[in-house]
């Protein structure tokens, strides 16, 4: 179906050759995530229990980074107080692209238990960072974790490539159109 | 000298220890659990989920009479409830187990980004509408995919309905205050 | 020399072949590395009772391959304070040091891209030269990780290359040739035969076994030291330095390190198989002899170290620096001086 | 072929070689001379002296010259301050260009004037022999005080450290 559609316009940027082009692109980044090593609270248990053997994390071809230049996705797991807002962010400024976040648990998603009235924390890491992935769960089960994985993976194998610049572009005239 | 020996033998005897730990366990049978295809609501999976397993929270409308007791015990309040009184001789239906309702629920909305599954709230619950399940795969891209309104979701009441009894109550409450002031 | 590269046989010595010659290293190199990137996350996973990668192909077999597909397309930064032209280089001389090794390893009797006869003494002299790609990647970072995991890795590597090379001496002195080639042709026939058994000779050698054994071990801890393998990769220590060296490489230029690492892992097996191991001989006498079979030998005696390095790696914590420099300067080179002055002694004897 | 090798040698000799004499960086000046001694060991393999071009590699890349980049990173305060060499100051530089003329031009005269005998040059199998004869009959002398001369370094070197 999808394979055969693309012959109608070989050349195009849906067609057979640049679609599996992206195809094969996608697959490369979906299926090798490599994981910044950062954990911030109560939920970095859970994070470290699916790293474990019970649940094992590589079976997604998820690798532990240390170090954010080589890492692929960050998992804000835990409670993100304001003063470290500061450094999640610059780490994760410090990733390169393309880069991914999964924000785990309630205090990474809206601040959790400490919306109201916590001073010290961030209200959702959503505020400095682009979430891709919320895992809702205080903290989320080790398998809810693994759900938001492949949740990311798919999104990831979902990605425009080549058709994004053409559709950017696209929007960008229609943008000046307008203003015209 | 003695101890110099004693030291280099006991490295490299441990370093041999510790191999022969690791290639035991090499060819050991693995315990992972293949999470999409083992599920933990399966029985087949390595542990079944506990019967006080604290995940997604669901509202049974039909059981909700809209008396608050929920979102005042939530220490996080992130259960919001609106509701509308009924106009006499418009009283909602009555609850599936049996009981009164005088209450239209127009609004029941739980924000799982802010819910610390404590399980207060079902403990509070006079009527045991709101239960905790065994749901825990709801991640999303958006987090206001997160907020669940169970009004809409269970759609126990639609909005013409909420526009009709709302607007009812405001009759309602205009004709008081007109009864109230006529007699003077 | 005397007997000649199969390429050359076939299509005489021209350009092509050398350009054959060349590039048939890296090929293999490159189906090495998908190997070993695999059997590390397989091996690790299963010494954890894990199982590693497996929703990329059936059993993840081909997760190496979505890896360097990652990072092919990954963002190549060069931070703005680093140093760029020295930043981008170092990727590259670091390759080019453990890529120059695989001119001189014999894979089998028909097949060695150079056949100097100073072989060993190059595989030293090269294996030097990725100190300097290291060092210079963590200068030019402007990261102080990098910088104290570049310093690390150099006072460590130095510092190995000292007892790694007393081992080399004593196959020198036993083989009395620094030809590759030569070195395990004295060891053809059975396994005994080999230079971790004392090399060929009458029932003398039994006396210097341990020697050699012992002989045998210190080169492989050194080599562990060399590569930068757990129990001695204090330089990227994640607990202590980020990641060391490469704590600011991120895309291609990270994969160059991470392969240099991997090609670095294959030479050092490659001496082990070749110096103490017998090269590309059958251990059975003739038993499956021969040129090809010969590749057959060396390369599964070599993956064998791989998996030893890959095995240690899993099992051993990490070392202090006092400990690292205790290890090499008291206790491997005492004892390879008395091993080189026995088996100095056997040579004579035989 | 080989002559081309012998100018693509050359040139990244005399190329690095002016990178170290001219950067103002010592950074550079020190890992520049990764080119110069790796270029003359090229140099030497086209001489056919293997065993000097690799020994040039072992002890000069492994070892000189990262003693050098350790001494550059050790002794200067690098953060905030740019390492640079001091010895660019007019006086010295116009000195130092007078004396690079002369030298120059007294050794371009010194390589025209002299007839060079072009002898036929047979390619030794190997050099180790050779070098290792050499070392234990001709030159016995030259290379135990060497050797002995090392040692004192090496203790002297020890007992200078110890005392502190």
């Amino acid at each position: 179906m999808g394979l055969l559609n693309r012959l109608n316009d070989p050349i195009g940027l849906d067609g057979i050759i640049f679609g599996t082009v992206e195809d094969l692109l996608n697959w490369g980044r979906s299926k090798s995530d490599w994981y910044l090593q950062f954990g911030l609270a109560c939920c970095a248990i859970e994070f470290m229990a699916v790293n474990a053997s019970h649940f094992d994390m590589m079976r997604y071809g998820c690798i532990p980074r240390s170090s954010p230049r080589q890492a692929d996705f960050v998992i804000i797991s835990g409670t993100v107080t304001l003063k470290m807002a500061d450094r999640l962010k610059r780490v994760y400024e410090q990733m390169a692209e393309p880069k991914y976040v999964i924000a785990m648990g309630s205090c990474a998603n809206s601040g959790g238990p400490y919306w109201e009235h916590g001073y010290h924390v961030l209200k959702g890491v959503d505020r400095i960072l682009p979430v891709d992935v919320y895992v809702p769960g205080c903290p989320p089960r080790p398998e809810a974790l693994q759900e938001g994985l492949i949740l990311l993976q798919k999104k990831i194998r979902m990605e425009e490539i080549f058709r994004k610049r053409k559709r950017l572009a696209e929007e960008d005239l229609a943008n000046q159109m307008n203003y015209k | 000298m003695k101890d110099y020996f004693k030291n280099v033998w006991l490295g490299v005897w441990t370093a041999l220890i510790g191999m022969r730990i690791t290639i035991d366990h090499l060819f050991r049978k693995n315990v992972t659990v293949q999470y999409p295809n083992v599920h933990p609501k399966d029985k087949a999976g390595w542990m079944d989920m506990p019967s006080n397993a604290r995940n997604r929270l669901y509202v049974d409308m039909d059981e909700c009479n809209g008396c608050n007791s929920c979102a005042r015990a939530c220490p996080v309040n992130c259960i919001s409830i609106e509701t509308v009184r009924s106009v006499p001789g418009d009283a909602p239906p009555p609850l599936a187990s049996g009981g009164k309702r005088n209450l239209w629920v127009s609004q029941f909305e739980i924000d799982f980004t802010k819910c610390c599954f404590c399980s207060l709230c079902t403990e509070a619950c006079p009527t045991g509408a709101i239960v905790m399940t065994t749901e825990f795969e709801y991640s999303s891209y958006n987090r206001y995919d997160l907020v669940y309104n169970f009004v809409k979701l269970q759609n126990s009441m639609s909005d013409e309905k909420i526009a009709e009894v709302k607007e009812k109550w405001a009759e309602h409450q205009k004709e008081k205050k007109k009864e109230a002031v006529e007699p003077k | 020399m005397e007997e000649a590269n199969f390429v050359f046989n076939m299509i005489g010595e021209n350009w092509i072949a050398f350009a054959i010659i060349s590039l048939l290293p890296m090929i293999f190199l490159l189906a090495y590395a998908l190997i070993a990137i695999l059997g590390e996350l397989k091996i690790s996973a299963f010494i954890q009772e894990r199982l590693g990668p497996m929703r990329t192909g059936p059993w993840g077999i081909i997760q190496p391959v979505a890896e360097v597909v990652k990072l092919l397309q990954k963002e190549d930064i060069t931070p703005d304070s680093a140093n760029k032209p020295l930043f981008n280089l170092a990727p590259f001389i670091m390759f080019a040091a453990s890529y120059a090794g695989f001119a001189v390893i014999p894979f089998s009797s028909y097949f060695v891209p150079s056949g100097i006869n100073l072989g060993l003494f190059f595989l030293l002299a090269v294996g030097s030269l990725g100190i300097i790609g290291l060092l210079m990647g963590g200068w030019a970072s402007n990261n102080k990780y990098s910088l104290l995991g570049g310093l690390r890795a150099v006072a460590q590597i130095v510092s190995y290359e000292i007892p790694a090379a007393m081992v080399i001496l004593t196959i020198a002195v036993m083989a009395g040739s620094l030809d590759l080639q030569e070195i395990i042709r004295q060891q053809s026939g059975w396994f005994w035969n080999w230079f971790v058994f004392g090399g060929s000779g009458g029932w003398i050698k039994i006396i210097f076994l341990p020697f050699s054994f012992i002989m045998c071990i210190i080169y492989i801890i050194a080599s562990l030291a060399e590569t930068n393998r757990t129990p001695f990769d204090i330089p990227e220590g994640e607990s202590e330095l980020v990641a060391g060296y490469h704590t600011e490489y991120s895309g291609m230029k990270f994969a160059m390190f991470f392969f240099a690492e991997y090609a670095n892992m294959f030479i050092v097996s490659a001496i082990i198989t070749i110096i103490f191991f017998g090269g590309w001989n059958s251990p059975f006498g003739d038993f499956m002899g021969g040129p090809i079979w010969g590749v057959f030998w060396f390369v599964s005696k070599a993956f064998v170290f791989v998996f030893l390095q890959i095995w240690l790696r899993w099992t051993l914590p990490r070392l202090r620096v006092d400990q690292l420099m205790y290890v090499s300067w008291k206790v491997l080179l005492p004892f390879s001086f008395v091993c080189f002055l026995a088996l100095s002694l056997l040579v004579m004897l035989k | 072929m080989e002559d081309l090798l012998f100018y693509l040698f050359a040139f990244v000799v005399i190329g690095s070689a002016s990178v170290v004499v001219l950067s103002k960086n010592i950074m550079y000046s020190a890992f520049s001379l990764l080119f110069t001694f790796f270029g003359v060991a090229g140099l030497y393999v086209l001489l056919f002296a293997d065993f000097v071009a690799l020994t040039q590699i072992m002890v000069y890349i492994g070892g000189i010259l990262v003693l050098i980049i350790f001494g550059v990173l050790l002794t200067t305060k690098i953060t905030g301050v740019d390492i640079k060499s001091g010895t660019t100051g007019k006086v010295q530089l116009i000195t130092a260009s007078v004396v690079v003329v002369i030298i120059a031009i007294s050794l371009i005269l010194l390589f025209t004037n002299v007839e060079w005998v072009n002898q036929e040059f047979v390619q030794p199998n190997t050099t180790i022999d050779s070098i290792g004869f050499a070392f234990m009959t001709k030159y016995l002398l030259p290379f135990e005080i060497a050797a002995v001369l090392l040692l004192i370094a090496l203790v002297g070197a020890t007992l200078i450290a110890r005392r502190k």
